[in-house]
């Protein structure tokens, strides 16, 4: 695969479909600046703020875009609310969509076929695998992406961080918070 | 595959010669030529015909062939209004006692996934077209029910022999995938 | 199990390639897994609904990728396995290792013909009625059993018309897994090919299917 | 298409493979793979909805057995064919051969943090007004085309709820085999676990897809 990706970049390269230093710099973009800390922020900033809570549950795009998030593959953000009663999980059956602007690229579960194809018909055994156990009587949410819309989905915000500043609350938000197969940390976890 | 074949046989699960013995059954005397016999029967002899039709176990078994993938066979009649197919979408079921072991397109993917939803893409593929308005029936075995398509008798063949009517009769033409020869076919080779 | 032997309407599989004048085996180790499969059901105590499920019982990936006997070889192995009949080293030595366990019956040579000849009827004596009769509509029940099951997905949910009332027969659900036999009856259902595959589809098409009747519901 | 892409409900697959702090990257070359994809969607030499149709076009035993990225080339290589954007020799040699023709847009470094900004929005001005509303009761059609659709199979035939009226976005039923971007009233459209998966299924789920209007119908 190494050879036949080389092969390919030479090619395009050599008419100028593409400048190498954009290749270097999308690498740079998402292996380093994009990510789920992105999404932490928005996550932190929802549960410190009732506000923007109540504006990233309305319009998640443009809740996002203030803070400096957006665009490719995030042109159309929902926040999905997790409660007591109800847990998001998101999943992209046909492929592998998923939330770039606030999540950077998906990690390989996601993609693969055991998560595709399990997600939308046993979110309870795939929860399971992540080692979450959730209540029997919660009703369980699954967002198949089969369009250009992202989700994103708000966890709930862990007990005992009251008055917390929201840099501090965004170290509880894992990425698979905001997917749905995980839940945010415990602020006694994060002391340890 | 020798390494398994080495350890049953060291562990006297199978005996070597009856391995033998079951090769030899389906790569020599089991095959389409036992239902090409059946087919024959059925074009000259209109009571064989309608007993095939009615209950063709038994019918298949007078001439001599039962038992294994063909415990219950059903005879599906060809007519110019309804053309007959048969697959199995979800493993490889087939008419072992009159159609011998199955070729690798009938277990293939683009077999088994198409002839239930495109039955004339596949027959393209086979090299031939029904009548637009012919009505395709497919059969997907999904049962222990085995079935075997009786073609139409192909025309200026009156009088032949039920032995020179079987040369006609295809394997395909058994499944649904093809049509017997022509008389024409079987001159030419004669000559 | 909604695996990779359910292959019913899917694309991409590309087209039909007939092989012409195809022997009936591609090589002498297909003989062999043809024979050794056939040869151990007896000694190995299982059914055919089971030996389906162990073929289908893997990822799609590998059972796409796999040759016929290829899946035939791998089911019979995990079949072995399982059963405590062969260990995973003495398939990697290529020689017994172990104590064989003991067999009630093993196929003799003697025994072939016959044996091949009685097959395995899958009829049984019921003193139930059949619930559905000829003519009758009835809609494939949307289940999706983790298991083995012979409804295959693209009927699912349709709708059509019981063509043939067949006979009580075993049920390959309940068999495959050791639950029994269970016999139910079985039916020939027939279904549009434009209920099955939207408007779009051959209006001169008509598709059957051999259905048992915990399949099926009034429609 | 029923492809192999369409894997929502399919068993078999096995538990899924979580891996402990995974790098965003697993091997430099599927950096490049990633970059290339990207760098080469701004010369819109095609659209994304073409690039995964060709994606899930391959072969099923193919598409199953490749590793994400290893598709990604995949799919590269047979576009920049089918679009004639490179020869087959040069794909083999690895290198254009004259004469190169240059092609119009390209993405330059600087640009990239624009584009990553701005990425591609779907919505467009909509051409008449939307046929539900939220809250109607919908069934997903049961349509099986041959070419790229977003409605997964494990819906087809199954009545759910309007959630939400998303917008009017590009069809990409159209938009993947190069009709033209004929937009489309987009709608979330929830559906009952066990509308889905039978009686039997977990009553706590729901799943919710988005759906174009012609893949609904009033229910």
């Amino acid at each position: 695969m190494q050879l036949r990706v080389r092969a390919l970049e030479s090619i395009l390269l050599e008419k100028e479909y593409i400048d190498p230093a954009a290749l270097d710099e999308l690498i740079e973009t998402y292996e380093k600046k994009i990510g789920p800390r992105n999404g932490a922020r928005v996550v932190a900033k929802a549960w410190a703020d009732p506000d923007f809570r109540r504006w990233l549950f309305e319009d998640g795009t443009a809740a996002i875009e203030s803070l400096g998030y957006g665009g490719r593959s995030g042109n159309h953000l929902v926040a999905l609310e997790n409660t007591t009663s109800i847990h998001n999980m998101v999943v992209c059956t046909l492929c592998s969509c998923y939330p770039w602007a606030v999540l950077g690229l998906p990690p390989l579960w996601y993609k693969s076929a055991p998560y595709r194809s399990r997600t939308v018909a046993d979110p309870r055994g795939v929860l399971r695998e992540f080692g979450i156990e959730l209540p029997k009587d919660t009703e369980i949410r699954v967002w198949d992406s089969t369009a250009e819309l992202r989700y994103l989905v708000v966890p709930m915000r862990p007990a005992g961080t009251d008055g917390w500043s929201e840099e501090k609350l965004a170290a509880l938000v894992t990425r698979d918070s905001m997917i749905g197969t995980g839940l945010a940390r415990q602020p006694q976890e994060f002391a340890r | 595959m020798r390494a398994l074949e080495t350890v049953l046989t060291e562990k006297g699960y199978v005996d070597p010669a009856a391995l033998d013995l079951l090769v030899e059954t389906y790569e020599k005397k089991v095959g389409p030529r036992n239902g090409a016999r059946v087919v024959a029967r059925a074009w000259t002899d209109p009571a064989y015909r309608a007993r095939l039709l009615k209950d063709a176990t038994p019918a298949i078994s007078e001439i001599g062939y039962a038992g294994r993938q063909g415990e219950h066979i059903v005879a599906l009649e060809n007519t110019p209004k309804l053309h007959n197919m048969v697959v199995c979408t979800l493993c490889s079921c087939y008419p072992w006692p009159v159609l011998g072991l199955p070729p690798v397109w009938y277990k293939s993917a683009p077999y088994r996934s198409r002839a239930v939803s495109d039955p004339r893409g596949v027959l393209a593929d086979f090299g031939f077209t029904l009548p637009k308005d012919t009505e395709i029936r497919i059969w997907d075995s999904t049962a222990e029910i085995r079935y075997l398509v009786v073609p139409m008798r192909p025309a200026g063949t009156e009088g032949w022999s039920e032995e020179k009517l079987a040369s006609l009769v295809t394997r395909d033409s058994m499944i649904g995938t093809g049509l017997p020869k022509s008389p024409k076919d079987i001159e030419d080779i004669e000559k | 199990m909604n695996g990779g032997q359910d292959l019913g309407g899917m694309h991409g599989h590309g087209p039909v390639k007939p092989e012409p004048n195809e022997p009936v085996f591609h090589d002498d180790w297909e003989k062999r897994a043809f024979a050794l499969t056939l040869a151990m059901g007896m000694p190995g105590g299982w059914n055919i609904d089971m030996s389906r499920f162990a073929r289908e019982n893997r990822s799609p990936a590998d059972y796409l990728a796999m040759s016929y006997y290829q899946i035939w070889l791998a089911g019979l192995i995990d079949l072995l396995e399982e059963r405590g009949l062969v260990a995973e080293d003495e398939i990697e030595a290529g020689h017994s290792l172990h104590t064989p366990k003991p067999v009630k019956r093993i196929l003799s040579p003697a025994d072939v013909a016959k044996t091949l000849h009685r097959g395995g009827p899958t009829e049984r004596e019921t003193n139930t009625a059949p619930v559905f009769k000829r003519g009758d509509r009835v809609r494939a029940k949307n289940i999706n059993p983790p298991t083995h099951t012979r409804l295959p997905r693209y009927v699912r949910g349709h709708a059509g018309i019981i063509e043939r009332v067949i006979g009580c027969h075993v049920f390959p659900d309940s068999n495959a897994t050791g639950a029994g036999e269970n016999p139910q009856w079985l039916y020939t259902v027939r279904f549009d090919g434009r209920e099955l595959w939207g408007p779009d589809g051959d209006p001169t098409m008509q598709v059957s299917v051999d259905a048992w009747e915990p399949y099926l519901e009034s429609a | 298409m029923n492809g192999a892409a369409d894997m929502g409900g399919m068993h078999g697959f096995g538990a899924i493979g979580i891996e402990a702090n995974e790098p965003v990257f697993h091997a430099e070359w599927e950096k490049k793979a990633f970059a290339l994809n990207m760098a080469i969607g701004v010369a819109n030499i095609w659209n994304l909805d073409a690039f995964r149709f060709a994606r899930e076009s391959l072969p099923p035993s193919q598409y199953l057995n490749l590793s994400y990225y290893g598709l990604w080339v995949v799919t590269l290589e047979n576009m920049m064919l089918d679009y004639g954007v490179a020869t087959k020799g040069e794909i083999k040699a690895g290198h254009a051969q004259a004469p190169v023709k240059k092609s119009k847009r390209t993405i330059a470094a600087a640009d990239v943090a624009n584009m990553v900004l701005c990425g591609s929005p779907y919505n467009r001005p909509a051409p008449g007004p939307a046929l539900f509303k939220v809250g109607d009761r919908v069934r997903a059609r049961n349509i099986h085309p041959k070419t790229h659709t977003r409605l997964p199979r494990y819906v087809r035939g199954h009545a759910g709820e309007v959630t939400r009226i998303v917008g009017c976005h590009v069809f990409p039923d159209s938009n993947a085999v190069n009709k033209g971007e004929d937009p489309h009233w987009l709608y979330t459209v929830r559906f009952d676990g066990r509308e889905l998966w039978g009686e039997g299924s977990d009553p706590t789920v729901r799943v919710s897809i988005e759906a174009w209007e012609p893949y609904l119908e009033p229910a």
